[in-house]
């Protein structure tokens, strides 16, 4: 096979990123003859780099990651994937990882999670636990980065008693009007991964709404935290192709092969904290240890299916009300 | 000598200075050593000496802003030393004017009774007043960079008197001024001076300046006295060498003294013997010793004058200067010889190499022990 | 005998370097400001106006939706809090160090123009750890029983205001410094010796005479306080979004250029104006006086 | 009696030296974290461990980064200090007609939001491949350094005379002899700090460098910046605290360097 | 008037300087307005005016460092008005010494020769060599810094003449540096001149040491030349009011002159009427006209000495200055006059507000026309 030279990924840095290092890129470098290079960045930037190089016609990134909303809202920026041509995720991965314009990745919760040593042996579960600062007082977190701004709303609707398949279309003021009664409880708007990780560990708040896999590696660091798969929302990253990538081919046969491999990918659940969408690997698992990822039969069943249809299409309305309330 | 003005009038206001065995160190330098100065209510005392030699020192530490090491410092009957300078109700002008460049002339001259919390009204009309007597009515609603120098420095002299101080300091007060404001402003000052009665203790290392100015003159050199006394003493009778040749032009010429009875003899270099009244002798000179016989260039005669010594000197140039033209020559010995001769005289006669008699009055000649250098 | 007038551009006049050589020993200067500053400022701004078509719409919703006002104007009132809590922290300050010296000089001269010297981002850090829930202000204040709850100190407005103070005070007490040294010691021996106490002689002369390094420093302290970003980006709350916060969003998430070059467009415009009006306060060549 | 010192003073100082602890203190209390032994930032520091200093060294992400800085901070100290100084020097010894426009574009740097310019310069060096560019950087960078070698300079130059190059005129010396032999030996020590101060500004630019760093070339400052959103632990105070040692060195350095010119 | 030196010499090393029709404006401001100088070589030419009256400019014109609007400069049979500064080969000594603080004294000194490429061991041979000339061998190593004043101005004349250029020029060299050391320093130049032979250009604005030290002195105010001539003749007949009032003392008395025949007659403000030689005229008189007469304070002589006009004046102050007396009086029309007497005469009789007779001799009188302010 031709591929280019050199492929490169933009991923998001820290822990994910040497973990797909060690587990993914450099195995692949090796099998295929290509170089592949990192690029640490954070989403937001990862897009506004992308934007620039539309703008300037000079494209540096092969791989981007993208989120759900993302394959809908900026399909003008993503290469079409034809997913016959990728032979090992039509294999090994579960039947919807491959989408028009990207591969899932890892799938994670966004979830609640609290401090056990906060509330004298109760345990919050749910949102509606969440919104009680009665029975549970103290410091609350949640996110202002990445998809916050439907994320929240529809934590506020969940806690407001609506049932998840009813979710959506988000009935947004109805979940502003819930999202006033929390808002002077909110210590923390967290920004990044690394810093939910940190409120919790330096009791900045007591209760957050976090990524499950860095509530999974502060438990696992003995920080005295659990988290509630109740109410989750499924957040999946995909893998998608920049338009205009320089290394297309390249591209192509790493998506293919990140699926080729089920050995790899326990480990490196264990190392990231999330699971990949390879159907063969969690089952490997053993229950107890399943049961920590998302993609566990008992959790994912709890997880809120969000509708990217609906969010792509109503992205700017989702923001603008985001902001507006945000920072009034 | 000054004349003198009606001395009930100076009593009225001025304040008698004290400073007894005032010593100020920094560090290893002994800026004033040892010194003691009585200034009577009213006079006008200027401190003269080379640079380095502690005038602003003891002035700073008469107006507080320098602590002494020891000694003390009166005013009146008050004493002063360790007040601080806001409470001393002494009034000061600095070489630099120090007008307020923020504030107008008329609210600089009123700032110090601002200070002492007069009325409004009452402190601009007695700015006023103070402007007027520094001639300067009208000028309040001006910046201070909208003067002269000389017009900024009466307004700092304005506002050094507004409050009526019984003590006036003044640190070279003139010597940013060019040659003709500097000596209108010293006949100002006198005239303030004798208007208002006032003490004052003057800075100035121009010797022509402080014998112009002052009723007394200190002289200092390393933070000590070496003289001090009213201007035609010091220039007339110096006490010792050091004053001699600081104030005023002087000849100095090495000489072997004999004093006997009413009378001394002196060795010239050139072998020549002069019989001088014992009056010359500064100090007492005892038996035969070294001596500098001393005159001022302004005394010397030319030619043959028939009430002095005569003496021949090569004539090495003469430098016209206006008033009066300066012949520098030599004695035969190379002693160099000064002479300052009316501007009117005839010196057609004095070719550069030729040589010229002159005469000295014997009462112009003074003898101090020691050798020149 | 030459009595042509000769252009004082092709020849120098004596003392003075020529037009000629002026320009080329500024040509360096312009040449980087207009490719690597100019330039890039002028395409955000050509994008602001011009897409996606010929439109002031971008302007207008900076203007128009009240959420973006609502920024500006925190921004606004944040940059006046630095500026306002810069000049308390910082007078006394520059006065201090104008009037010691020897070692001590040395000393509060490092303590003053280290910051500058050290990274924003550690900085920053820094503040974050200090203003932790159970971090050292915290329990400081309750070890000395101020507080026996902890306070919510990180994400605050007041984090942000003390943080950005604590970056930008040596641009403040610089230029206090500069002109403070710039007064003759004998202005304060001659308020003195007229009678004033020292606090009289601090209202009365120092403080006026120093009014143009306190203006210089508080019109650059404000001035760079209302484009900061990192602080604000990682101390504040969304509540303190400040404008450069809300361009980089808007660059980074929404995507959305043409508004943030609109937003950098209003910011730039009303930075260059303050700057061209009170361009005679600014006496920048005191700025650096400490340091030389 | 002597008196003693006033209230007022003593008060004064307190002040003061409390501002200054507000200064000094958050850089103070990184140092102690740097030797924690725990992954993340805790204070007091849990035991005591140089690993984090030895991940730093011997990291090769670490390492290229600071490499890069290196030599992109050591090329804007020449460039910022050798333009900067040409126009300096032109600005006072000059015809002074471009004098407003001098000084509006000068401190453009400092007020226009970073994050502006950073995106403008990606954009620009975008289309022109110098994004994530050693030259790049360094022309950026000597952007934000110019106002800071010119205030530094100018403060300098504003203290030699003009006589001084006129006095070398008259003995024969041309303008530039005169530059050279007269009056940069006199303003050198000021050029010297304004080079270690532009090589300071650009070794620790995050936003601009956030922008430009490209696929392979990261600052120091981006790295740091990444890793304190996304992974902080105590490699970020080892590395604050080299900095600021660094600092610290530099600033005594240009110091004594100036206390022996002037003696 | 000066000794002159032996014509030879002077010549062999200086050179003539032509300024023609110079003039010079700083946009609005005229500051040198068509002024035509020639120096010969070797003279020494002193350019004294007040603040801001253009001598500066003249000397930067003459320097390189300003060129003119108009007019041209040469030296010798060169045009230099465009030339810069650094080919023209002349001497300059400015006021504040500017020596290069980074270099010893020796390299300082050898600064030119090096400019002019040569080689090592001979420029500091010159180097020491012009060290000695201004009696400063041996202070080659020192710093700048570790000198005096008088030093440091002594090593940068050794600096401008190391080269031995044909022209020096010295703007306000000596102001300075304090009064002992300022005249010290005007010997010491003066000596240099004669040596070197060198044409000198000195600017100052005080007038005394124009006096002193010059062969001839120009007078400059506003931009424009006032009087040009030896420092004899400026001083004894000054060709205007301004000359007269801004060289030495001058007193002024507006009178009424009419002259007829080889006589002037002059009313006085107290009615008396003088018979002054037509001599006394600076500018022939027409008619009957307004006149100010001008006489020295130091023409004037106590008491009637019957060689003389005399006249009453009331005694306003008597100021002691060492080698003078200055008496401040006035004539009962309240103009103010001065007298200077020699400082051994007797003044006991001047009592403060009683009046004194002068004696003006004859020959003493001057009279413009015009009324002075
Ligand atoms: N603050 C100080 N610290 C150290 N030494 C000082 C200080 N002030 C003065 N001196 C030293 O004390 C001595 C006397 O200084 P002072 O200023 O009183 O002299 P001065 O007679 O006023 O001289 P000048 O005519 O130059 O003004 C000098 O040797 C000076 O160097
Ligand atoms: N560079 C300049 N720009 C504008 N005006 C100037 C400049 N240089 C001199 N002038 C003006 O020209 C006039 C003559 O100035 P100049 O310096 O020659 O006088 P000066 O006789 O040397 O005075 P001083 O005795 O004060 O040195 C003054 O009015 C001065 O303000
Ligand atoms: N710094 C942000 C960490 C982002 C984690 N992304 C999670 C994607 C989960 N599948
Ligand atoms: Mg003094
Ligand atoms: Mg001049």
């Amino acid at each position: 096979q031709d591929l280019e030279d050199q492929l490169v990924i933009a991923t998001t840095g820290g822990l994910m990123g040497n973990a797909l290092n060690k587990y993914f890129y450099e195995p692949f470098g090796k099998a295929k003859d290509v170089e592949v290079v990192p690029v640490a960045i954070e989403v937001p930037d990862q897009w506004a780099r992308a934007e620039a190089m539309m703008r300037t016609g000079n494209v540096e990134f092969d791989i981007v990651t993208a989120t759900g909303p993302d394959l809908v809202a900026r399909t003008n920026m993503l290469e079409k994937i034809d997913c016959s041509q990728l032979p090992n995720v039509q294999k090994y991965a579960v039947p919807d990882a491959c989408t028009p314009y990207g591969v899932a990745r890892t799938t994670g919760g966004m979830l609640l999670t609290y401090n056990t040593e906060a509330f004298k042996g109760k345990a919050p579960k749910t949102w509606s636990d969440f919104w009680d600062v009665k029975q549970f007082p103290g410091p609350r977190g949640l996110p202002d980065t990445g998809d916050r701004d439907w994320w929240v709303p529809v934590a506020a609707l969940l806690a407001d008693g609506v049932k998840p398949e009813q979710l959506f279309p988000l009935d947004l003021d109805r979940a502003y009007k819930k999202l006033d009664e929390i808002r002077p409880h909110v210590a923390v708007w967290w920004k990044t991964g690394d810093q939910v990780q940190q409120i919790m560990r330096s009791r900045d708040v007591v209760m957050t709404m976090s990524y499950s896999g860095r509530s999974l590696a502060i438990i696992k660091e003995g920080v005295p935290a659990a988290m509630s798969w109740e109410g989750a929302i499924r957040d999946t990253g995909y893998m998608s192709i920049l338009k205009g990538a320089p290394d297309k081919k390249a591209a192509m046969a790493y998506l293919d092969y990140f699926y080729a491999s089920t050995d790899t990918h326990v480990p490196f659940m264990r190392d990231v904290q999330y699971a990949t969408a390879s159907k063969s690997a969690i089952e490997l698992m053993k229950p107890e240890e399943r049961d920590l990822y998302a993609t566990s039969p008992a959790n994912y069943e709890k997880l809120v299916k969000p509708d990217f249809e609906w969010i792509g299409a109503h992205r700017d309305e989702l923001r603008q009300r985001w902001t507006a309330w945000l920072t009034r | 000598m000054n004349v003198n003005y009606p001395s009930d009038k100076v009593q009225a206001a001025g304040a008698a200075v004290r400073i007894r065995r005032l010593e100020k160190r920094f560090q290893s330098v002994i800026a004033v050593d040892g010194v003691d100065i009585d200034v009577s209510a009213g006079e006008f005392l200027a401190l003269l000496g080379p640079s380095g030699s502690g005038k602003t020192t003891i002035l700073m530490s008469v107006a507080g802003f320098e602590f002494p090491t020891s000694g003390s410092i009166s005013v009146g009957t008050e004493d002063l030393t360790y007040v601080p300078a806001n409470k001393r109700n002494l009034g000061m002008v600095f070489q630099n004017y120090t007008l307020f460049p923020h504030m107008s002339v008329l609210d600089n001259v009123a700032f110090p009774l601002k200070m002492r919390g007069v009325p409004k009204a009452e402190r601009y009309a007695r700015a006023e007043e103070a402007l007027a007597t520094v001639r300067l009515a009208g000028y309040g609603s001006r910046h201070p960079n909208q003067l002269s120098g000389g017009q900024q420095q009466r307004v700092a002299l304005a506002r050094a008197i507004v409050y009526r101080p019984r003590v006036l300091l003044m640190d070279e007060p003139l010597s940013a001024l060019d040659k003709n404001l500097r000596e209108e402003m010293q006949l100002e000052i006198k005239r303030l001076h004798a208007e208002l009665g006032i003490t004052v203790i003057f800075v100035t290392h121009d010797q022509s300046e402080a014998l112009t100015m002052a009723d007394r003159v200190a002289v200092l050199k390393d933070g000590r006295i070496q003289q001090i006394g009213p201007s035609r003493e010091l220039y007339e009778r110096p006490a010792n060498l050091f004053t001699a040749g600081f104030i005023g032009e002087m000849n100095f010429i090495n000489v072997t003294a004999e004093g006997s009875g009413g009378n001394i003899s002196v060795l010239l270099p050139s072998g020549e013997r002069w019989q001088l009244p014992a009056s010359a002798a500064v100090e007492p000179l005892t038996g035969c010793q070294k001596a500098v016989l001393a005159v001022r260039p302004e005394r010397l005669q030319l030619g043959d004058a028939h009430n002095g010594f005569t003496f021949r000197v090569k004539v090495d140039d003469v430098v016209y200067a206006g008033s009066a033209s300066l012949l520098i020559g030599t004695l035969p010995d190379s002693t160099e010889i000064r002479a300052r001769l009316p501007g009117a005289s005839d010196l057609s006669a004095l070719a550069l190499g030729s040589t010229a008699v002159f005469t000295i009055p014997k009462e112009a000649i003074l003898l101090y022990p020691g050798a020149a250098q | 005998m030459t009595t042509a007038t000769r252009s004082r551009f092709w020849h120098s006049d004596g003392r003075r370097l020529s037009g000629l050589a002026t320009l080329l020993l500024l040509l360096p200067f312009f040449a980087i400001i207009a490719f690597v500053f100019i330039y890039p400022l002028a395409q955000l701004l050509f994008i602001s106006f011009f897409e996606p078509k010929p439109t002031l719409d971008n302007y207008a919703r900076v203007v128009a939706n009240p959420v973006y006002t609502r920024v500006l104007l925190r921004t606004l009132w944040t940059a006046m809090l630095v500026t306002g809590l810069s000049v308390i922290l910082g007078f006394p300050v520059a006065y201090y160090m104008s009037r010691v010296r020897g070692a001590l000089a040395a000393l509060v001269g490092v303590c003053v123009i280290l910051p500058l010297w050290s990274s924003v981002l550690v900085r920053t850090a820094a503040w974050s750890f200090l203003f932790q829930r159970e971090g050292l202000i915290n329990s400081a204040l309750m070890a000395v029983g101020v507080t026996s709850e902890p306070i919510k100190l990180l994400y605050t407005q007041g984090a942000v205001v003390i943080a950005m103070t604590h970056v930008l005070l040596p641009f403040m007490i610089l230029p206090i410094y500069g002109t403070l040294r710039s007064i003759p010691n004998d202005y304060m021996r001659a308020a003195a010796v007229l009678g004033a106490t020292r606090l009289r002689t601090f209202t009365e002369v120092i403080l006026p005479l120093s009014m143009s390094g306190v203006a210089s420093g508080s019109l650059l302290v404000f001035l760079t306080a209302l484009g900061f970003f990192i602080t604000p980006a990682l101390l504040g709350s969304p509540q303190e979004l400040m404008v450069a916060t809300l361009v980089s969003q808007q660059i980074r998430e929404v995507l959305d250029w043409p508004f943030a070059s609109a937003l950098v467009g209003v910011l730039t415009l009303f930075v260059t104006l303050l700057a061209l009006i009170f361009s005679k306060t600014l006496r920048f060549d005191r700025l650096m006086g400490a340091q030389t | 009696m002597k008196p003693a010192l006033d209230r007022g003073s003593l008060a004064l100082g307190a002040y003061v030296y409390t501002v200054l602890a507000f200064v000094i203190i958050p850089l103070v209390i990184i140092i102690p974290m740097s030797f924690g032994q725990n992954d993340h930032l805790e204070f007091p520091p849990s035991g005591f461990t140089l690993k984090w200093y030895a991940e730093y060294f011997t990291s090769r992400g670490w390492r290229n980064a600071t490499w890069l800085s290196i030599q992109v901070a050591f090329l804007t100290a020449i460039c910022a200090t050798l333009i900067g100084t040409a126009a300096t020097y032109a600005m006072v010894r000059g015809r002074g007609q471009l004098a407003s426009l001098f000084q509006i574009l000068l401190i453009g740097p400092i007020i226009v939001p970073h994050i502006a310019l950073a995106v403008g310069l990606y954009l620009f060096f975008q289309t022109i491949g110098l994004s994530g560019t050693v030259p790049g950087f360094v022309l950026a960078h000597t952007v934000l350094a110019l106002p800071f070698v010119v205030f530094t300079t100018a403060a300098a130059l504003g203290k030699v005379d003009a006589n001084f190059e006129a006095a070398a005129m008259s003995c024969g010396a041309t303008r530039w002899t005169a530059f050279r032999l007269i009056t940069l030996p006199l303003i050198l020590p000021s050029v010297v700090s304004s080079a270690f101060f532009a090589f300071i500004i650009s070794f620790d630019e995050p936003v601009v460098s956030f922008f430009l760093s490209g696929v392979r070339q990261k600052t120091l400052p981006r790295r740091m910046f990444e890793d304190i959103e996304q992974n902080l632990t105590p490699v970020i105070p080892a590395i604050a605290t080299l900095l600021i040692v660094l600092s610290v060195a530099i600033l005594l350095g240009a110091y004594a360097m100036r206390s022996r010119a002037r003696s």
